[in-house]
């Protein structure tokens, strides 16, 4: 079910963004890859002025291959933000995605501690070591694929409600439309005429 | 809407209520209640014989109650479906209509309701808003004062469909209005209602008041407003058209309204904030332009499409800026006004963005889902030999655990949301979490606590808010104390006691428990499950002695990210107050306690091999530490 | 003056307490001996009308005339002292202000003899009959004086001279009063004598209420365990000390009770009792109209509060009576 | 960190309590026009002002400004507020700095003489703001308790006026005497007389002062600036002098100007109607009505139904 790390060899991929001023304006990223290098497993480690840019995906891409990495640590911002962004990457250059961990350096660590760049460096380097440590047991996975029903449903039969499910009907998909009262038009069905053009709303 | 009626691919279900969803993604299960109409809506053809019959009158919801319908009915002349409906609660079951109906027979009254499953691939919800009922703002005399409507009244009486036919009267004696006064921020930007801007009605006042103005051009009309907003294309030029019809601006938030009995002519007392003059104004009538809240309903439509809410009751989205119409949950889309104010151009581009979003998934033949399901270790299963156990499947939100004593835990891929109550609640450590295993958790545990821990904040953070939170905190520069290190797991259900008693047998200075408000949890139970193991730590340290505070179990939404800054200092400033030798004491007379209760994870496989990686890792930290000699 | 200056004493509708009161000078009766010639003094020796009537127009230097006029028998002797005396005092509140007999106003005449001939529980067989205005006796036809409808104090019937307040005047008051007329220093005709310009308060020790202190309740006397220190409007009791002229010396209120206003009102307020009200009325502690009412019923009896010396004197009896009062 | 820069203005009115959060105020005018005191006291009054003075340091002139003085703290203002700012809370924390700088109130406050003043402290328990208080004082050779008003917390509403049971604290303008005199009405033979004691703020709209102006002689109005100035005593000398009825307005309970002036008249007149009821005089002839700030229009029916009632009594 899951093969234990030290089967084949670890060679870790560390990139560190500056995200333009965001990150670089409050701490070093030159010196947190520098001393992510020589944490274990730690292969290749640099910093890239925006990893979510082509610049920075195509850089981890050709280091994949280069440097034959087996797992990629991007320091760089929230994982709500680029996470799919950097699966895709590593996908494209053949590794798996869930091989690549990333650590929040920006929302969690330097917009937060402005006030403190010292404690903010610090903190920067440990969560990219965690993410390394946590690289070190990543199993690759495959995205559970399951079926599609091709029906929608929209709640509410107002103009929002009706514009949906007619361009979802439009695109061919099989809509149902439930309105909770007897008819659809909800608050602008009540409307006489509206702005800015002034024509009629029913 | 008509064209909405007619598209062969819309099945349009009125009179009808959502109310139980399950299933996932492209695999949505929604359970539909048709309530009885007691009218067969494909006999009906609209004639409307049935309603000339009916004895009863009530009020129509539709024209804000200021003109009756009958028992039998339809909301407007233009109702699609031009369906009759027998308002059960009205009726008095005389029959009439019935009679009347004749050959078509349409009426049936031994109607039931009618429930119905439907397959689903994605939801749009559309639910809009509700209006702000003026009647709590006292000054304003709404109520008490016939002559003063709120907003949508008017646009009943304004209406050629309307109960007056498009002859404008007021209420009070039926006469036409000659001056009129309309009032902005009825409840919006007001804290002791509804904080925010309603974001259309400022527009909205405009286009009434340019409707009557060309209607009737003697018309004196005045808008108070405190600032006029005109944000989108065209809505800056309709201002300026509005001011060149002769309509008075008066910026100014009226603060009561008098009446004359005698002639039922209302009073506006107000500042005039350009003069800043104290103005009283005679009017023939007065418009409350009402504010934009969230419907009375929103409680039940979210937890039963379990989705969460923002503050103040809209639906939140996923992401404000990157992902606007989605909803945390996968597949589950938000339309219009339900997700926050809007005017009709943005609900329209809103519900228009829904269909594209639905669209993506229902024109793909399948769907990816996270592989972040929970797998159970058959060998480690206690049900497995024969033992009576099931605690997994009682932690499940979903029911995707069947545990029979003598054969192990299954887990049924397809229904595991992945949460990870299971794992963190199985005591023999028999069930793990693809991609959040207790390895890679304790893995960063014990980096995150390599340096110094006894300075640091450990905080538990789930995917879908306390993380957000911590985000939000960021964007909006709150700063908090950088002794703070945050692991994130899926659900608060995930986090296991044995972290945090492994966290603070590291010598961790203070730990953070946080997850979703209860409502809010993205995995409807997760966050029950996560809170009853946080009291039952709470309780545990407390009598072990641990210095209150240390130990804090905060709920915090990804909207509050000033909360999660103020939890993180509060926690930072109890650490001061404690000191560190205090703190060293304490540790080490925790530590055994720790030690007995966090051995039972060192069972896991790998978490073994993960604390030598550690080791390995401290060390390589501590080499560089010393040459900087920092 | 050619001999001692005579001196008349009379005793109207009152309880009698003021005629102890001159008893009360003890030794000192002696120099009033001495010094004025009693020559009609009904309760102490046997004086008789006849012997007043007898006398010129202004014989009688200083006249004492104490109790309200609630019948005709005072009111004619009222009148008869007056053409008779040089200088009328109205002596004690009865004949000053109504005193506690002036409450009769409260009622009507027929209330009063209802409750004393028919419905008072100690009557015997003579329940239900009423006292005949004129009697045939051995000695001849007899008469008893009619009552009036309203009682009125001296002021409302004759002229008078000066007022000596309290009920009954302090005895040091009167000897002072005594040294002042025989010593001819008198103030202007009108005023009161024997007493001071201030109100009670200003002799008064007790600690006086701070900014924002209010009453939250009235409590009377017997309600709660008085603190000797305070001020009893600080504990919600009502003390009409504010609205009474110095002078008693504070018997009650040493014998920490709170005043009841014998002395009277002092100098500028018209009406005793309407004055208390706005003084007390300000101090209620809420803004909740229904918990006023409630606090006002703490407040059992309020013209018996505030007119229990004065209510003769007061504009509650013009108003009731109107200026006739029969 | 840069040097520690100085108190501006509207710190220092934030720190007194009552003074927070000024800078939430959006400028939308809804205090101005609910305190009625720039409609009928001052124009150049308005508390939005002053808290932008305040926002935008201009200290001398909002110590100079008639809102600091002028406002009673009445609190009409503050549960209109859309943003909650207690306004009078702040509008107090300036005047309590101009008082520190050396300013002083312009208003008409109330005179202590001593000569009758016995030291009974019931002014000093009545003020709704704390002006009286006592003083020991030494007079020829004797320790006397005196009352002495504050002047700059004195508002001139003339409760203490009526609650002084020596008429030994007055206010010009307003003292018993100057009241007294007013109580006259020439007799009609048939029209009932009526003195109406009306408080200067219980009619928001002119409309209605003109409807108070519009009674013929047998109605006497007499202003005064709060109900609670009024003394039942004057309302039995109104009585005894033939004049049939007598209608204090005071404002509704929680929009009095000066706090609590409308509970102290409704108790005095209550006390009063039952003192009339123990003399059976309780017709209706003495009554107290509470005018809300919405009431418009309602000060005709007040006095036409208490002539109508006194035309019925009178017959």
């Amino acid at each position: 079910m899951e093969d234990s790390p030290n089967k084949e060899e670890l060679r870790i991929g560390v990139y560190i963004c500056h995200c333009g001023s965001n990150i670089a304006g409050v701490i070093p990223p030159a010196e947190v890859a520098e001393w992510a290098s020589h944490l274990p497993g730690v292969v290749r480690a640099t910093d890239t002025l925006y990893a979510c840019a082509d610049s920075g995906q195509s850089l981890i891409k050709e280091d994949i291959k280069k440097y034959n990495l087996n797992r990629v640590v991007v320091s760089a911002c929230s994982v709500r933000m680029h996470e799919t962004t950097f699966r895709g990457a590593v996908s494209e250059a053949g590794l798996n995605p869930f091989l690549m961990e990333m650590a929040n350096i920006r929302e969690q660590c330097t917009w937060a501690h402005g006030h403190d760049k010292e404690g903010a460096l610090r903190k920067a380097k440990e969560l990219t070591a965690a993410a390394v440590a946590k690289a070190h047991f990543l199993a690759p996975l495959e995205f559970i694929t399951v079926p599609v029903t091709k029906r929608a449903m929209v709640v509410g039969g107002g103009v929002a409600g009706i514009s949906a499910a007619l361009d979802l009907a439009d695109q061919g998909i099989d809509t149902i439309l439930v309105e909770k009262e007897p008819t659809i038009g909800g608050v602008m069905a009540q409307l006489n005429k509206t702005f800015p053009t002034m024509d009629c709303s029913i | 809407m008509v064209d909405a009626a007619r598209h062969p691919k819309i099945d349009v279900r009125t009179y009808t209520n959502v109310e139980r969803v399950e299933g996932y993604v492209g695999n949505f299960k929604v359970q539909l209640r048709e309530k009885a109409r007691l009218v067969d809506v494909d006999r009906c053809n609209g004639c409307g014989e049935c309603a000339k019959v009916c004895p009863i009158e009530v009020p129509n919801y539709f024209e804000m109650n200021l003109a009756p319908r009958k028992a039998a009915y339809v909301a407007m002349s233009q109702s699609v479906p031009l369906k009759y409906t027998i308002d059960e609660e009205a009726c008095i079951h005389c029959y009439k209509c019935v009679e009347a109906c004749g050959p078509l027979d349409a009426i049936d009254f031994s109607q039931e309701d009618k429930v119905v499953w439907e397959d689903i691939g994605s939801i749009v919800v559309a639910t809009g808003f509700n209006h702000f009922d003026p009647s709590v703002i006292p000054e304003y005399g709404y109520g008490r004062f016939p002559n003063v409507i709120t907003a949508m009244e008017m646009e009943r009486l304004n209406n050629s469909a309307g109960p007056t036919v498009g002859n404008l009267i007021r209420p009070g004696d039926g006469k036409n209005p000659q001056r009129l006064a309309i009032i902005n921020c009825v409840g919006s930007r007001d804290k002791r209602f509804n904080p925010w801007c309603s974001n259309f009605c400022c527009m909205y006042a405009i286009k009434n008041a340019v409707l009557l103005k060309q209607a009737n051009p003697e018309m004196e009309i005045s808008i108070y407003y405190i600032d006029i907003r005109t944000p989108s294309k065209g809505y800056e030029e309709f201002y300026e058209r509005a001011r060149g019809m002769g309509i008075h601006f008066i910026q100014g938030r009226p603060s009561l309204i008098t009446q004359d009995d005698n002639t039922g002519n209302l009073f506006v007392h107000s500042e005039d904030v350009a003069l800043g003059r104290v103005i009283e104004k005679e009017y023939d009538m007065v418009m409350l332009n009402q504010a934009a809240v969230p419907q009375p309903d929103v409680d039940t439509v979210s937890s039963v499409l379990n989705i969460s809410q923002s503050p103040g009751g809209w639906f939140m989205e996923y992401h404000p800026k990157l992902r606007p119409v989605d909803s945390p949950t996968d597949g589950i889309f938000l339309a219009g006004a339900c997700q926050g104010q809007k005017d009709i151009p943005a609900s329209v581009s809103s519900g228009l963005a829904c269909a594209s979003r639905a669209g993506r998934i229902l024109h793909s033949e399948e769907w990816q889902i996270e592989p972040i399901i929970a797998q159970v270790w058959e060998d480690r299963c206690i049900s497995a030999q024969g033992k009576q156990c099931g605690l997994c499947a009682k932690a499940c939100p979903y029911g995707a655990i069947t545990v029979e004593t003598g054969k192990a835990a299954q887990v049924t891929t397809a229904k595991c949301h992945g949460c990870g109550g299971c794992v963190a609640e199985c005591p023999h450590n028999a069930i793990t979490q693809m991609h959040f295993t207790d390895a890679q958790i304790l893995a960063q545990i014990r980096a995150l606590l390599a340096e110094k821990p006894e300075e640091k904040i450990f905080a538990f953070r789930c995917q879908w808010c306390s993380y957000g939170g911590a985000d939000l905190a960021g964007t909006s520069h709150f700063d908090y104390s950088a002794n703070e290190r945050g692991i994130r797991v899926m659900c608060s259900a995930r986090m296991d006691s044995d972290f945090i008693y492994e966290a603070f047998r590291l010598g961790a200075g203070a730990v953070l428990y946080s997850g979703c408000h209860p409502q809010d949890c993205h995995y409807i139970t997760g966050q029950r499950v996560g809170a009853t193991r946080a009291d039952r730590l709470m309780k545990a340290f407390e009598k072990m002695g641990m210095s209150p505070g240390r130990f804090r179990v905060e709920w915090i939404s990804a909207a509050e990210g000033d909360k999660y800054s103020r939890v993180i200092n509060e926690m930072q400033e109890t650490l001061n107050a404690i000191g560190p030798e205090k703190l060293h004491e304490e540790n080490e007379m925790l530590r055994p306690e720790m030690e007995k209760r966090a051995r039972r994870m060192y069972e896991v496989p790998l978490v073994t091999e993960a604390s030598d990686y550690s080791d390995e890792m401290r060390q390589a930290m501590s080499d560089m530490e010393e040459p900087h000699g920092s | 003056m050619a001999g001692k200056p005579k001196l008349a004493f009379y005793w109207a509708a009152s309880c009698g307490g003021c005629e102890i009161t001159i008893t009360e000078l003890g030794m000192r009766l002696i120099d009033v001996g001495d010094l004025v010639d009693i020559v009609f003094w009904p309760a102490a020796m046997d004086f008789k009308y006849d012997d007043v009537a007898a006398m010129k127009d202004k014989e009688i230097d200083i006249c004492f005339y104490n109790g309200a006029i609630r019948n005709s028998e005072n009111e004619h002797v009222a009148k008869m002292l007056r053409a008779k005396s040089k200088l009328l005092v109205a002596f004690g509140s009865c004949s000053h202000l109504g005193g506690i007999p002036g409450l009769a106003n409260l009622f009507d005449v027929e209330t009063m003899l209802q409750r004393v001939f028919d419905t008072a529980p100690t009557l015997d067989e003579s329940r239900g009959t009423r006292p005949q205005m004129k009697n045939k006796m051995p000695e001849g036809e007899i008469e008893i004086p009619k009552l009036y409808e309203r009682v009125r104090t001296l002021a409302q019937t004759v002229e008078v001279d000066y007022f000596l307040p309290g009920c009954p005047p302090v005895v040091d008051q009167v000897w002072n009063v005594f040294q002042t007329i025989l010593a001819g220093k008198l103030p202007a005709k009108g005023s009161v004598i024997g007493a001071a310009e201030k109100t009670n308060c200003d002799v008064c020790t007790r600690k006086k209420g701070a900014s924002g202190m209010r009453i939250k309740e009235f409590k009377r006397p017997h309600q709660v365990q008085l603190d000797p220190e305070m001020c009893f409007l600080t504990q919600g009791v009502v003390c009409l000390g504010p609205v009474t002229r110095a002078g008693c010396g504070l018997p009650c209120l040493n014998g920490n009770m709170p005043c009841r206003g014998c002395y009277g009102p002092p100098e500028g307020v018209v009406d005793q009792g309407s004055k208390l009200v706005s003084a007390v009325a300000s101090l209620v502690d809420t803004d909740d109209p229904k918990v006023l009412e409630k606090i006002l019923e703490g407040i059992v009896d309020p013209v018996g509060l505030g007119y229990r010396f004065g209510l003769a004197a007061s504009i509650l009896s013009d108003l009731k009576y109107g200026k006739k009062g029969a | 960190m840069e040097a520690e820069h100085p108190m501006t203005f509207a710190d220092q009115v934030r720190a007194i309590p009552g003074g927070e959060h000024l800078e939430m105020c959006f400028s939308c005018g809804t205090c101005v026009s609910k305190c009625m005191i720039q409609q009928k006291l001052e124009p150049e009054y308005n508390p939005r002002r002053l808290l932008r003075m305040v926002m935008m340091d201009m200290r001398e002139e909002a110590f100079k400004s008639p809102t600091t003085w002028l406002c009673s703290t009445c609190d009409l203002c503050y549960p209109a507020c859309p943003q909650e700012i207690h306004i009078s809370g702040v509008i107090g924390a300036v005047k309590s700095l101009a008082v520190e700088a050396g300013y002083t109130s312009p208003l008409e406050t109330v005179s202590v003489d001593e000569t009758l003043c016995s030291g009974c402290g019931i002014c000093v328990m009545t003020c709704p703001y704390e002006a009286p208080h006592l003083i020991e004082k030494e007079v020829n050779g004797v320790m006397d308790r005196f009352s002495e008003v504050d002047k700059d917390k004195c508002m001139g509403c003339g409760m203490c006026v009526a609650a002084c049971p020596m008429g030994a604290i007055a206010r010009p303008g307003v003292s018993n005497p100057e009241l007294v005199n007013q109580i006259k009405i020439k007799k009609h033979k048939d029209a009932p007389s009526l003195v109406v004691f009306i408080c200067d703020w219980s009619l928001r709209a002119d409309d209605d002062l003109t409807i108070l102006e519009s009674y013929p002689e047998n109605v006497r109005v007499i202003h005064i600036p709060c109900s609670g100035r009024i003394d039942p005593q004057m309302a039995l000398i109104a009585l005894r002098s033939g004049i049939d009825g007598v209608l204090v307005c005071g404002c509704a309970p929680g929009e009095c100007h000066y706090q609590r002036g409308t509970y102290v008249s409704a108790c005095k007149i209550s006390l009063l109607d039952s003192m009339l009821g123990q003399m059976d005089l309780a017709d209706g002839r003495v009554r107290f009505v509470q005018l809300g700030t919405q009431d418009r229009g309602r000060i005709r029916h007040e006095i036409d139904g208490m002539l109508a009632g006194l035309q019925r009594e009178a017959a």
